[in-house]
């Protein structure tokens, strides 16, 4: 039950994106298409998960001092190895996603649970909050994606249900902006209905 | 180059001059009388009299208390019915005196002839105890105590007396009708509060819809030293002591000050005529010239009034109350004050009593701020009514004093000129009001 | 003439914020009031030139020649992450009136992407050391004038009639969004 | 005696109200309106007609339904929004196309905000130019003008402007000034353009009626038509070969239109007169850059909002000169 | 604290030398294949490496690159990467295709940043503008738009992506014509 909340909260009620307003760079950077939306999700929930499990495993060992420069290290690791893995073996996901994938290391969503959230409490915990809070991430990021691509190129997740183009300023910089804006006015309705 | 005005804003109001040219009318005496003793900036006289007096026309009934005060003369010859409080002309209940009118014997010592009396004798000081004695105050509708304008602060010096006959509010004619008639007795008051502050000239400024009054004065003062008339481009608020004295010198009083602070000293011409009844035939200040009118009245008059005059009385003596007056305002359309009744008394500072018909009165449905910049354009401060109105409504007080609310002299052409049909003075006045009080509390600390 | 078309293309065509969409976080969040907009500005123009200059000196003469640049990341956000200790430290003893108003915005300033964004892209553009300072202070700039603008907007916003469920954040990415909308003019001048 | 009504003063107003003053620079519209009519006939008409009516439409729906707010449909300012957009489309632009310009600039550009006088963009200017990036061929094809009831496709391209952008380089502004319309044909109105923005000669007259009317003041657009002369001028003393001069740039594209109509916006421009110059002086001078030096052969739309951007930064820095500050006390 | 700083940063580095490692090869492989793919779109099948036979030849102060692709060892054709530096937002890449004659076989769009909608049209994937070009010689098919009295036409709206997609090729027949002698 405790572990389903701490899974679950992290798609509406702390959503990152639509609640908590954190990790916004990639979500308007990468959004441009859904599937850019979702593999930028999952990165970033590894990245988090990962790092959630670390720190909940060495929270004891860490000097309150020196917490945050370690988080950071245990994070920016693992972001390497995304990046690493990615430019491997999925290139144009990576070309695709380009600055953002380094900069998950900045991405406050992801030091922000280590420091409220791994640092308290144990593995599973840790875990299930990692996993909870990246997947409601990759959610409002597939979310913003699908919308910005049927809208800019009419198309979802790469199928095109259009002849020709859509509205191509959601395709550009000022569409993520508006349409995230509209999409938190959506969530909050929905938050208020829910709760 | 055109006629001198002031620089900022301003608005052209309808003027609406109706009673202009008309004689002024002795109003006569009313039955009884309510002589507030609070018709001056400042503290409240102290009450001589009680239930039951004798009063003569004349007679001081309430003594200045303290240096910002004035006395306070019986306007009629009576009994003293009441010392109580009664509602004054903004509708408050103020301490005041009311009178059963049986004659008109004046006092001892009152010259009651109509003669000019030309010499000015007298040292300064003889002049602003008289002055006092006489219970004068700003005409204009300040009402601030003269004899402290004439006490120059100490590192200030008066360079120039400005004479404000510019009566910048629509409808009112008072002053008008006294340049028109007493402008011999007007010049000799001005000769007096010339010689009371010691300045060697003397300007008087008029708009330049009253030509006869321009051409009537500067025949007045032909011949006499120093004095000298201006007309002024018509524009409102050109009667607010600042822009008035910006208009005619260029000089702007600074943020705070006072005209002193420019060398200047501002009197109506009201006050100056005053003065002179006061010094030369030591005739306290019992009665003014009082305009009533409106568009349905069917007589508008320039009415010669006596202080404590219930307005109702003047009204009927106008031809009674329109049937379709829906507003009544103690004073000029733009600054004056709405009554609730006619049973508020004359007193010192009323210029005029304006019926308004149910069209004129009604304000319009007040609606979203469209930002059209026309009160920023219109304020003669330089303020900006639209952003201080809303830093009011979110009581935002440190950014209120911040951009000057409490320049605003309260003339309303913000109001006036809204298309939205804000309330932007309301406002203004509420953000002043709050403001004042903490800096009067910082001051304090 | 080069230095003043990277500054003008960091600047306006293509905006940090509007265009990049690094440093959204600040750009939201301390943008309430047009004081604090420009204390942070201040902060990460300071940190952000800072930051590029060391991070390109240790890519170009360390990671480079050790084969190394795959740590590029982890590097990186450690040099900026001690750089802003180094530079609150500093700036406490050196001058305190200055702390006093970048103070509260340095610890914030780690995890602004915008200064690690600067920075990588730096380096990925192949600028020479010069051209990435140049570089960088047209994107602080860039970063500045956004967010100044932005927050002056948002004093205003305050004082109007935002429907409720607009209020706050959503307002502020519709403005952002029509402030990018209005920067596309700036496409090509460069 | 009746009621006696007692409010604070001032007694007197004037008799200025908002739908007077919307209504006033909608029959300022109305010369330009009709010049555009004459030249691109029945399309400007419908255009015309679906931007009003659904920018209207919207408003109401968005008031009605979604803010639950009293409808105020009648203060005229979504009709002049609807006006505007419609004035700076093709003719012959599809009708879906613009009903999403409408929604754009009615619902982005101005209910978002919260309705009028909250707004800080331009709406009508929103909604063009989430047009003009959303669909760019079609907000780029204009048609021929003397075509009154149907265009053709081969009697439409680009405006006077668009030809001078593209052709600048190979060419010299001489040579191409003889692919565009003579002056006088600019200055009524004859070319390539967006339905409203043709016919200088209208706009002006617009122009003098809502000076006259006191609806705005000379300093918006005469301050951003000047700068313009100015820097377009310079450009073409430096160098005629690649520089149309400026009487061409004056009389072309949305210029007139923006500078008149656009820039004026109250709900959108600085609120002193100081901001007002700043504001119209980097208008035309961003107008100038992104036509000559940037990617679109039209910048005005975008100068406008991007200095409205600024407009309150410069309503907090430009305060009005107020009275007594120069003397100092004591 | 100190060492427990450091041993973090120790696994962190072993941790990531071992995922390099790892990974090395694939990105290579990665790179090479994205780059072959490239040379494929645009030249007949082909059983060499051309990625890793190229030569490079100065233009405009930048350099193009030009892939040979031998079919059993005979020249099949030449891939040449190529760009513009005029495009409507920078720099235009494109990958352009000769057979031994110098008869274009298509080209293909390696990097652009045109503007969605209008220029990026160029992509072959989103319009037919490439068609135009397969199969013509530079030497009778003038490389300029239309409207500049050449025989390309423009994509709609977008002269000036077209027209710096059309130097782009010019440029790589310019050097495919420089180096002929050098290939034969």
């Amino acid at each position: 039950m405790n572990q389903w909340k701490n899974f679950s909260k992290g798609f509406i009620r702390e959503n990152a994106v639509f609640t908590l307003f954190l990790g916004l760079c990639p979500t308007l950077g990468v959004t441009t298409t859904a599937i850019n939306g979702l593999g930028m999700g999952l990165a970033t929930t590894f990245v988090l998960v990962m790092s959630n499990i670390v720190v909940s495993l060495i929270k004891n060992q860490i000097p309150d001092k020196v917490r945050i420069p370690a988080f950071i290290v245990i994070i920016a690791t693992f972001v390497t190895v995304v990046e690493l893995v990615m430019k491997a073996y999925v290139p144009s996901l990576f070309d695709a996603l380009g600055l953002f994938i380094p900069l998950i290391v900045v991405n406050c969503l992801v030091l922000g649970r280590a420091e409220a959230f791994a640092s308290k409490n144990n593995l599973l915990s840790s875990v299930m909050d990692g996993l909870g809070m990246g997947l409601g991430f990759a959610m409002a990021l597939v979310a913003l994606g699908a919308v910005r691509e049927v809208l800019g190129s009419g198309s979802v997740f790469g199928l095109s249900f259009l002849e020709g183009d859509g509205m191509l300023l959601f395709v550009l910089p000022p569409g993520a902006f508006i349409a995230l804006g509209y999409l938190i006015v959506l969530a909050n309705k929905l938050k208020e209905k829910t709760a | 180059m055109g006629l001198l005005t002031f620089s900022r804003g301003g608005i052209h109001p309808p003027e609406n001059k109706i009673s202009a040219g008309n004689k002024i009318e002795k109003a006569g005496l009313p039955e009884q009388v309510i002589i507030p003793v609070t018709q001056h900036l400042g503290a409240p006289a102290k009450v001589l009299v009680s239930k039951g007096d004798e009063v003569k026309t004349g007679q001081v009934i309430a003594e200045a208390e303290g240096f910002v005060s004035t006395n306070i003369h019986s306007s009629v010859t009576g009994k003293v019915l009441k010392v109580d409080k009664f509602p004054d002309s903004s509708g408050y209940k103020r301490m005041a005196v009311q009178i059963q009118v049986e004659e008109d014997s004046w006092a001892e010592g009152i010259d009651t002839g109509e003669e000019v009396v030309e010499s000015v004798d007298g040292t300064s000081e003889e002049i602003r105890n008289k002055i006092l004695a006489a219970g004068i105050v700003g005409l204009g509708g300040a009402t601030f105590p003269s004899h402290v304008k004439l006490m120059t602060p100490k590192g200030k010096k008066a360079e120039y007396l400005v004479i404000n006959g510019v009566e910048c509010e629509p409808y009112l004619t008072a002053d008008h009708a006294l340049m028109m008639e007493r402008h011999r007795e007007l010049t000799i008051g001005i000769r007096i509060l010339m010689k009371g502050l010691g300045v060697e000239k003397a300007i008087i400024g008029i708009e330049n819809n009253k030509p006869d009054a321009i051409e009537v004065m500067q025949k007045a003062i032909e011949g006499e030293n120093g004095i000298t008339v201006q007309p002024l481009k018509v524009k409102y608020p050109q009667g607010g002591e600042k822009q008035l004295v910006e208009a005619l010198l260029k000089r702007e009083v600074p943020s705070g000050g006072l005209p002193i602070d420019v060398g200047v000293v501002v009197f109506n011409v009201g006050t100056a005529y005053a003065s002179y009844l006061a010094v030369q035939k030591n005739r306290p200040l019992i009665e003014r010239v009082v305009t009533v009118t409106g568009k349905s009245v069917s007589k508008p008059s320039n009415f010669l009034t006596r202080v404590g005059t219930p307005a109702s009385f003047l009204v009927e003596k106008a031809g009674g109350v329109p049937g379709d007056t829906a507003k009544v305002i103690n004073g000029g359309p733009m600054m004056g004050k709405a009554v609730a009744n006619l049973d508020i008394p004359i007193v010192k500072g009323s210029s005029g009593i304006l019926l308004i018909r149910e069209t004129e009165a009604k304000r319009g449905l007040v609606q979203q701020c469209i930002r059209c910049t026309k009160c920023v354009s219109v304020c003669p401060m330089g303020l900006e009514p639209y952003l201080l109105m809303t830093q009011a409504e979110k009581e935002m007080n440190d950014a209120l004093e911040q951009d000057k609310v409490m320049d605003c002299i309260e003339c309303g052409s913000c109001s006036f000129t809204c298309p939205s049909s804000r309330p932007l003075l309301d406002y203004i006045r509420l953000g002043k009001a709050r403001v004042g009080k903490i800096m009067r509390e910082r001051k304090a600390v | 003439m080069e230095y003043v078309l990277i500054i003008i293309a960091a600047v306006f065509v293509s905006n940090i914020v509007l265009n990049q969409f690094l440093g959204i976080c600040p750009f939201i969040g301390v943008s309430n009031k047009v004081d604090t907009a420009l204390g942070m500005t201040g902060a990460v123009t300071f940190v952000m030139v800072i930051a590029t200059l060391f991070t390109y000196l240790i890519f170009k003469y360390i990671l480079v020649p050790l084969d190394l640049t795959y740590l590029r990341t982890i590097t990186f956000i450690l040099v900026i992450a001690s750089l802003v200790q180094m530079v609150e430290i500093m700036l406490k003893k050196i001058s305190p009136p200055l702390y006093q108003a970048l103070g509260i915005f340095l610890p914030l300033i780690t995890t602004n992407c915008a200064v690690l964004g600067v920075a990588v892209l730096a380096v990925q553009q192949d600028f020479n050391l010069l051209g990435s300072v140049v570089f960088a202070i047209g994107n602080a700039i860039g970063f500045g004038l956004a967010l100044v603008a932005f927050s002056g907007i948002r004093e205003q916003l305050d004082m109007l009639n935002v429907p409720k469920p607009m209020k706050g954040v959503p307002i502020a990415f519709i403005v952002a969004g029509l402030m990018a909308l209005a920067f596309m003019g700036f496409t090509g001048i460069v | 005696m009746n009621k006696l009504i007692v409010s604070p003063s001032p007694h007197a107003h004037t008799t200025e109200s908002v739908p007077k003053l919307m209504y006033g620079v909608i029959i300022a519209l109305l010369p330009a309106f009709a010049v555009s009519f004459y030249f691109f006939g029945i399309g400007m008409l419908i255009v015309t007609t679906v931007s009003v009516v659904s920018c209207v439409l919207f408003e109401y729906l968005i008031q009605r339904y979604m803010l639950k707010n009293k409808p105020t449909l009648l203060d005229g300012s979504a009709v002049l929004t609807g006006l505007l957009l419609a004035f700076c489309l093709p003719a012959n632009l599809p009708v879906w196309m613009v009903m999403i310009g409408a929604l754009a600039a009615i619902g982005i550009g101005k209910m978002t905000f919260g309705g009028l006088g909250n707004n800080i963009f331009n709406p009508a200017l929103v909604g063009r130019v989430f047009l003009f990036i959303s669909f760019p061929v079609a907000m780029t094809s204009y048609p021929e003008p003397g075509q009154w009831l149907s265009y053709t496709d081969a009697a439409t391209g680009a405006t006077p402007l668009g030809i001078m952008k593209e052709g600048l380089g190979d060419s010299t502004a001489g040579e191409l000034m003889k692919e565009v319309p003579g002056y006088m044909d600019l200055f009524l109105g004859k070319m390539k353009g967006s339905a409203g923005e043709v016919g200088a000669i209208a706009l002006l007259l617009g122009l003098i009626y809502m000076l006259i009317r006191r609806i705005i003041t000379w300093h918006i657009p005469v301050t951003i038509l000047a700068t313009v002369v100015v820097f377009t001028g310079i450009l073409w003393l430096v160098n005629p070969e690649q520089n149309a001069d400026p009487l061409f740039h004056l009389l072309t594209g949305g210029l007139m239109l923006g500078a008149i109509f656009m820039a004026t916006d109250y709900v959108t421009s600085p609120m002193t007169k100081k901001g007002m110059i700043i504001y119209a002086v980097l208008i035309g001078l961003l107008t100038v850059i992104i036509r000559v030096f940037g990617a679109y052969p039209e910048g005005v739309q975008f100068a406008i909002l991007i200095m409205n951007i600024f407009v309150p930064l410069l309503n907090k820095y430009f305060k009005p000169k107020r009275f007594g500050k120069e003397v100092k006390r004591g | 604290m100190v060492t427990t700083l450091s041993i973090v940063a120790l696994l962190a580095a072993g941790l990531l030398g071992g995922v390099y490692a790892v990974t090395k090869e694939p990105i290579r492989l990665a790179e090479l294949a994205a780059k072959n793919e490239a040379i494929k779109a645009v030249v007949p099948e082909f059983n060499n490496e051309p990625s890793q036979e190229f030569i490079k030849v100065a233009s405009a102060g930048d350099s193009l690159v030009l892939y040979s692709a031998t079919m059993n060892g005979s020249l099949v054709g030449t891939a040449i990467e190529t760009f513009s530096n005029n495009g409507f937002s920078g720099e235009i890449k494109l990958m352009v295709g000769f057979d031994n004659s110098g008869n274009i076989i298509d080209v293909a769009v390696v990097d652009h940043a045109e503007t969605p909608g209008l220029g990026d049209k160029m992509e072959q994937a989103k319009s037919d503008f490439h068609v135009q070009f397969q199969g013509k010689h530079p030497e009778d098919f003038q490389l300029s738009v239309t409207k500049d009295n050449g025989d390309v036409d423009a994509i709609t709206a977008s002269t000036i992506s077209s027209r710096a997609y059309c130097e782009a090729v010019q440029r790589a027949y310019d050097a495919w014509k420089e180096t002929r002698a050098e290939r034969n």
